[in-house]
């Protein structure tokens, strides 16, 4: 059911693991459901002074495509700026793993919304005004989330 | 080691070579249609009907009394939709359990839409089913009870004798699906009571695409395929005879070999189990003593099923995270949730089955791949 | 004659050896399970994906429009019920014909006892709709149209291309059971607008327990067997690979020979047909021209048909007096009594199908021993 | 389906073709249904004075079990007083064929019917007091065959 591509980043998943002192942290997914994400992000400025995400690890719990989208995300943005960072969409993830079976795009969504809460993260700790994009990628995150959690607490009882 | 190691008979067995040869002459040279007057069609009719009665015999049961089928899923259709249609003037509710294959449960789902009331027993820790809550769930309008006597994923074996004796008193119809115990433990279906029975060839070394359903004389059922009226009008289409052929001949197997397969693999069974038990933060699902000789199951906390499958794979073993048909699924395992594990848990799980083919060697093996993949996965997960 | 000549491949026919040949491997060798994430049931997955698509090209269809199931019987149910039940807010109309195989009439008895109306098209002296009738029949709440395309018994091969037309013009659905057919004549399910079209295996050289259902993208329909989801999830049971891979080396074949094959049989079958109709009192059942390749259907007056049947097989010869699936039936052919034959015409009833092996000589030797046979029958009978 | 003996009865039966003069006809079945029958006996007496039926011959339309039901009735009466004739039931037949198929039972009845009308017809031209045994069954017979008639011509409209 994956392509090459995608069981090779599962295999040998770059950059995993946890940064430190990170200048932000997005965790997302949840247990029940069985995919959980952490990725954890430096941030430092260019030459031109643009801000740029200097280093990326992450932490899976989660299918292979859970594994292998969260490998390629770090690969996809790691010296990005930040502004490119923020513009990012799991079809760049799909796109470079060369296609995901459709149960698994949510991994890629998943990713994506890693990389958005670290980066809401690293704003809030910064207390630098957030970028509307993010703001409401946000909100939409965080109301999944608890969407999610009801639905499993109903059917646990 | 060059060989695969698979380690996942309760999905799907080789056929064993016994079996192919037994099958062969059924293809070309006896290939003829058992409903056929001409001597090919009564060549097959009588292969057809020395099959029936060697399986029918290992059951216990009268030759009448077995309708093949392309396979256990077809088995179980035709048992519960075959007797709520039938018996649907003496009531439209349906007990069966929450740790049902999807074969059952998908079925009991379509029927609530067409108008039947289904009850879904709980399970205890091990997978059992409380004696008590069946007898309180019978009613006056129950028309069948349909129970898994070995249960897939975490091989627990119901206490089927006690729960046929309920229901013969209760006067309701029961239907086991024995789909993963036909072969392995002996099963009379007289001293258990059972009224019908779903079995299939290929869990344990027959072909894929035959199964059969066992039905007592007397029960009203009716059919879920319709057509030319083969097996006594139950389940029409052209007889797959070498397909049969295979099923008997492994049931012969099964006679001869059955009682030596069952005391190796529970041996070696229990050796994997207390071995893979060292591991940290691990668990055994199902019950520690009732369980299929060949199934073990197991959770490794903070790690999930699917990349412990796949990375297993990357070594040369094969297992599954529960049963295989539900691999596509998100869900987590209904069976393991069942038993009260939480969501994580049921997602970490890891089903072991071996099979007559299984050495200690590649036990062997497996044990010593299993605590770095687990390892390897547990250094990927932000879990603790 | 020391070998039996078998003229009922309409009945089912031996397996083509390069078929058994091409299924060998997948019985123990590669015997994984397609759900299974491991190398095993990936292997399997990759085999049955390939076979898939290689029978869809044949059909002219996509990979994803064909779901494999145990047979045409299947396959029809699945069209039928499926169709009916997903639609059925639509309407609960139904159209077919008098002359189907019983997969087919006996879904539709039971539709009709589940709340669809079910038309019954009559044909004319040769088995042929009227295509008036068709349109006149189809209504605003006729949800589906289901025309066997070449009769099992007589041969009669239906005028597809203007009753795709139609159903496509109205609107509605356009089911047709192709099993006789396949793998005989070519088929293109996109030029004839056909949505929905069962075939199987074992009528041409494939393994018996085996069949598929052309489904349309886009055509609303729901499974008949519920489980784990197989065949997305319109048909669930463990796949039977090997069956399935035989099934794909059939049709291998048949886009090979398929052309040859049909020139041989047709001149072979009208060879036989000249020189049966010189028996006193004798007809050819169905379309003179109109029919499959390997199908003559006689009537001979004043004798019955299970008797020449048998006293054939005596003889070394076997045929069927109409399919195979109703023989032990009292009641007369109903296809023949919808050509118009009386019932005593019906009765004496003979199918002589050739297939792929069938010489010149074997014909030979059969017009040599009929008129014997017929003699011997009308001097019992006491019609004159 | 059908064992050796009534295999054996059907490949060679006995006794079939007409009598030329005889002294009673019965013909039961219809074509409809697919088995007609017709019995022909020549009755003459024994040393004790006793009516016997002396010769019996058949003509049967029908399917193997027919034909062979039709034979073997034939080599059962043959020779036997028409008092004993008179009692003949339909379970000799299956007896001496040692089994039928269930759905060919009813061979055998018609078998057995063929015989009674036979003898009917036999009374009936010699005018004599027809038995009871006979009348009764002659009454059930006619009574099926107008059902039967009614029931296929019906199907036929
Ligand atoms: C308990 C049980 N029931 C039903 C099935 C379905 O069997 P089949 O693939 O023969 O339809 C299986 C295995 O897949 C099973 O383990
Ligand atoms: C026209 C037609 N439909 C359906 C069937 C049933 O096929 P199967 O035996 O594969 O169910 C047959 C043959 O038996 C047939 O000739």
């Amino acid at each position: 059911m994956y392509n090459e591509k995608v069981i090779e980043h599962f295999r040998h998943p770059h950059n995993f693991g946890e940064i430190e002192d990170p200048d932000g942290v997005g965790e997302v997914g949840n247990i029940v459901c069985g995919d959980l994400m952490k990725l954890y992000i430096k941030i430092s400025e260019n030459e031109k002074g643009e801000k740029i995400i200097k280093d990326i690890k992450f932490q899976t719990y989660g299918c292979a495509a859970a594994l292998a989208t969260s490998s390629i995300i770090t690969d996809l943005v790691k010296g990005k700026t930040l502004n490119a960072a923020m513009e990012f969409s799991n079809k760049e993830i799909i796109d470079a793993l060369g296609g995901l079976p459709q149960i698994k795009i949510h991994c890629s969504i998943l990713a994506a919304d890693a990389l958005n809460e670290a980066i809401y993260d690293y704003f809030t700790k910064n207390k630098t005004e957030i970028p509307k994009i993010i703001t409401l990628k946000h909100e939409r995150i965080t109301k999944m989330n608890e969407l999610m959690k009801e639905k499993f607490q109903n059917q646990n009882e | 080691m060059n060989k695969r190691i698979y380690l996942d008979y309760a999905a799907t067995t080789p056929v064993d070579k016994r079996v192919l040869d037994a099958m062969q002459p059924y293809f070309y040279e006896n290939f003829g249609n058992t409903m056929s007057l001409h001597e090919e069609g009564r060549k097959a009719k009588a292969t057809l009907d020395s099959c029936r009665s060697n399986i029918a015999e290992f059951l216990g049961a009268k030759s009448e009394e077995l309708v093949f089928t392309s396979g256990a899923t077809e088995s179980d259709n035709l048992a519960l939709k075959g007797v709520a249609f039938a018996n649907q003037n003496n009531g439209k509710h349906i007990i069966t359990t929450k740790i049902e294959h999807a074969a059952i449960l998908k079925t009991c789902e379509w029927l609530e839409k067409h108008g039947f009331e289904v009850s879904y027993l709980s399970v205890d820790q091990f997978g059992l089913i409380d004696l008590e809550e069946l007898k309180n769930t019978i009613r006056k309008d129950t028309i069948l009870v349909s129970i898994i006597y070995a249960n897939n994923e975490i091989g627990t074996i119901q206490n089927m004798k006690e729960i046929g004796e309920i229901c013969k008193n209760k006067e309701v119809y029961l239907h086991t699906d024995a789909t993963q115990i036909f072969g392995k433990l002996p099963i009379d279906v007289n001293k258990l009571n059972i009224d019908l029975m779903t079995i299939n060839a290929h869990k344990f070394y027959g072909p894929k695409g035959v199964g059969a359903l066992y039905i007592r004389k007397g029960v009203s059922i009716e059919p879920v395929l319709h057509g030319g009226g083969h097996e006594s009008g139950l389940r029409s289409t052209t007889v797959n005879v070498s397909g049969i052929v295979g099923f008997s001949e492994a049931v012969n197997i099964a006679k001869n070999e059955m009682k030596e397969d069952e005391i190796k693999q529970t041996k070696l069974r229990n050796y994997l189990i207390e071995e893979v038990l060292k591991i940290s933060n691990s668990r055994l699902n199902g019950h520690p003593t009732r369980r299929l000789p060949n199934n073990a199951n197991f959770s490794f906390s903070f790690i999930e099923g699917e990349s412990l499958v796949l990375l297993l794979d990357d070594r040369g073993i094969s297992c599954s995270t529960g049963s295989a048909c539900s691999s596509p699924n998100l869900e987590p395992s209904h069976v393991l949730l069942s038993l009260g594990l939480k969501h994580d848990q049921a997602h970490g799980s890891l089903r072991v089955s071996i099979g007559k083919d299984t050495t200690k060697a590649e036990i062997d093996y497996f044990l010593n791949v299993l605590p770095d993949v687990v390892e390897r996965l547990r250094k990927l997960s932000p879990l603790r």
